[in-house]
């Protein structure tokens, strides 16, 4: 995946999510670009970060040297852990989880569909996949936000009508952050909420498989 | 009380036999049991079915894991959170054998694998979850409506050896793990009928470890090995990061 | 973040309507939120439903418990694992009123009452067990058949808050309980939507904790209260013997 | 109840179960008169008692003046720890019942029947009963051994062919130490594997209202 894509970059896409968070809130953040909303100053909001390993309150990426072997992030970072943290087992990172805890977790997906579908865990014409955590997050965590780029690689579009892959789960997207912009699953179609700079209007429509609602 | 310390990793696995079911604690690095994995592939033992959360080999630097048994022939099927990479660049050791039917594979949410080995300790048959439900995980499976939302039947998931790594442990076997090395570790003990522990310290006297701050009580434990310094045990290393 | 700290018992108790649903941690005196109970018995809050491991009252000397609110007329309801004495020569104080229909009870293995809270807090809407397969609580339930045994399906149970002891708390909320003072309530925490803690020392900073030996994360807590030494506190004590 | 009854004392009673005890053993002891079995000597025989409460290896009652006043047995009563001691919570203290680590549970019952079904938590004509953890251990220990009196304070047996009380478990019990002896519920009647000293096999027999196996 490249840089060099139009609009926002990674780390404006994941900027666009983290602002949404709120003080106080737990959030589960996915690996690869949802890891990078950690790193947007959303001033002194406190956030307390939970990794389905059972890390309650983790904190920024371990410095070069001085991390700890045993203490990863669900990307299987050495992270620090901030004043709070606890540590839990498994079984107990998902009851939190399952339980309803996490106000929002932030996905990486293939695809988002109109109704709040998305798709993340296998790839057409893949045998097995990769679900991880993300089903029992999806289905329980207050609200679900994804960020992906708005494009394929070979150019198709990820929001779409109707998800053509494998689901995640049904009808949880509420907000998705491409580079393209900010948008919202709107049951019939997305609604925009954001234009990504240098991005026109026009780009977005025909980037996207379903109404765009603006 | 006789302890439980065993002399070596290959004596602690050496009984074990073809057809074994194992969960092997870990996640990413951390409380994975890599030296008693080494020992499992030179111990030979074949048809097991393998519990982890992933079938291993999706990061760098490679270490002794799943895949390696896999890649061994010694794996009849796995159980895991993770049956292939999720980004169409990776290649896993794993996809080669699965794809050519050599492996079956059961791909169950991670938070499902946890609860399902948990409830096999807790004497939980069955239970009901939120998670994959209106998925292909779901097809032609018992589901139910209570309170207006629909779950998914789960079953408990047995095994007969658990495979873990802790960061200390009394001759009895009450564990502590340090950090993100607790993962799955605890409910594979419940698991299981034996399990086997990889310690990265020196084993405590019976007593040492204060009752209030045990994470796994010996009673789940049956044998223990200290893992030698390295080069001769095997230990977590960073991480080789990949751009994505 | 703001410290979870509530000036007084009066304060941590203030909010709690009548018709609440109120988890009551404690096995015999460890871990039993004795002042709590005394602030919602002065509180008043009426058709209470109450969830604790006995209905109170039957050891001596006695202390503010769930019988006290009976005896008060708050409750409506309560289930647990012991509503009535198991010797015909004790007499609850909960008994009269029981025996009066003045409040309903549901008899609830021990078991099975911390699984359903403990399944409340995991999400889990129901799961199976072997507890009360074949004893008049199982008629006309719902059983189930698996691997030739029968088990009996059990509900989660959640509640609008959960009155705990423990001995140590940071200001998030982090919890460390002392022996058996632990008991039900880390599952009581998970279970409700409000958890309320009276802490037996001065409620230390954030971080004071090692995560490694959190008990019950402080995410599962919302308010607490430090207990105020004898006389001012009400303190476990030691039981007196009865002959039996 | 009375020590001035016929044949074994309660401690005798408790050592008859007690003695049955193997090397290793995780035990769980009833209020009351189980409680005694930890007072038997068994030699050097490791045993581990477990506390529905989450105490696993406790030892003793603490001496007057040195209690842990938020440590107590199923009991209530302030014990101490035996080395090597762990402490859960309550829902992972019966995960370890339920999921079949208890190698016996001793219970005290109202009635045990030949066929192995007992009956310990509701008496006649009460509304309500005191089922405590006994469900869950009689369902799920390995063992199920029961210490009683051998009459009700009216004199009738406790040894019955069917329980008329509500039971706790069918089919569990396979020892019983009465004051009277020890028995094994064998189907049709109970076997005799030991009698009181002082007790004539015609007392028991008149005292037992199902067959007595020699």
């Amino acid at each position: 995946m490249s840089d060099a894509v139009k609009g926002w970059n990674r780390q404006q896409m994941a900027d666009q999510i983290a602002r949404e968070f709120q003080d106080g809130w737990i959030v589960n953040l996915g690996v690869g670009m949802p890891t990078l909303c950690s790193n947007t100053d959303i001033g002194d909001r406190h956030i307390i970060y939970h990794s389905e390993n059972g890390v309650i309150g983790y904190g920024p990426i371990a410095p070069a040297g001085q991390e700890d072997l045993n203490l990863v992030n669900a990307g299987g970072q050495n992270v620090t852990l901030n004043p709070g943290a606890a540590v839990v087992h498994h079984a107990d990172s998902f009851a939190i989880i399952r339980g309803g805890r996490i106000d929002v977790t932030v996905l990486g997906a293939y695809e988002v569909a109109e109704n709040g579908d998305f798709a993340n865990w296998r790839l057409a014409g893949t045998k097995g996949g990769g679900i991880g955590g993300a089903m029992d997050l999806a289905a329980c965590a207050k609200r679900v936000f994804v960020i992906m780029e708005h494009l394929t690689r070979d150019g198709r579009p990820r929001l779409v009508r109707r998800c053509v892959l494998p689901v995640t789960a049904r009808g949880v997207v509420t907000l998705v952050a491409t580079n393209y912009g900010l948008f919202e699953p709107a049951g019939e179609g997305f609604r925009l909420r954001e234009l990504a700079a240098g991005i026109a209007v026009d780009e977005v429509r025909s980037g996207t498989s379903a109404t765009l609602v603006i | 009380m006789n302890s439980k310390q065993y002399p070596s990793f290959r004596d602690a696995v050496a009984d074990i036999p073809d057809g074994a079911i194992i969960a092997f604690g870990g996640f990413a690095m951390p409380g994975t049991p890599f030296n008693l994995i080494k020992a499992l592939a030179e111990q030979g033992a074949k048809h097991l079915t393998c519990i982890a959360n992933t079938t291993g080999g999706a990061q760098q630097p490679r270490m002794p894991d799943l895949g390696l048994l896999v890649e061994q022939g010694q794996v009849r099927k796995v159980i895991c959170a993770f049956t292939a990479a999720t980004r169409a660049s990776d290649v896993l050791p794993f996809t080669k054998y699965y794809e050519a039917g050599e492996v079956e594979a059961e791909l169950v949410p991670q938070g499902t694998l946890a609860e399902r080995l948990r409830a096999a300790g807790a004497g939980i048959p069955a239970f009901y979850t939120p998670a994959a439900v209106g998925t292909e995980l779901a097809h032609g499976r018992e589901t139910r409506v209570m309170n207006g939302r629909e779950y998914l039947l789960e079953y408990a998931l047995p095994v007969d050896y658990a495979f873990l790594r802790a960061r200390r442990a009394d001759a009895f076997g009450n564990l502590q793990f340090h950090r993100s090395q607790r993962n799955f570790n605890p409910v594979m003990a419940m698991a299981a009928r034996v399990a086997i522990v990889e310690v990265d310290e020196d084993i405590l006297p019976v007593g040492a470890i204060d009752p209030d701050q045990v994470h796994t009580p010996g009673i789940f434990i049956h044998r223990l090995v200290r893992v030698p310094p390295p080069p001769g045990g095997i230990w977590p290393v960073v991480r080789q990061e990949r751009r994505r």
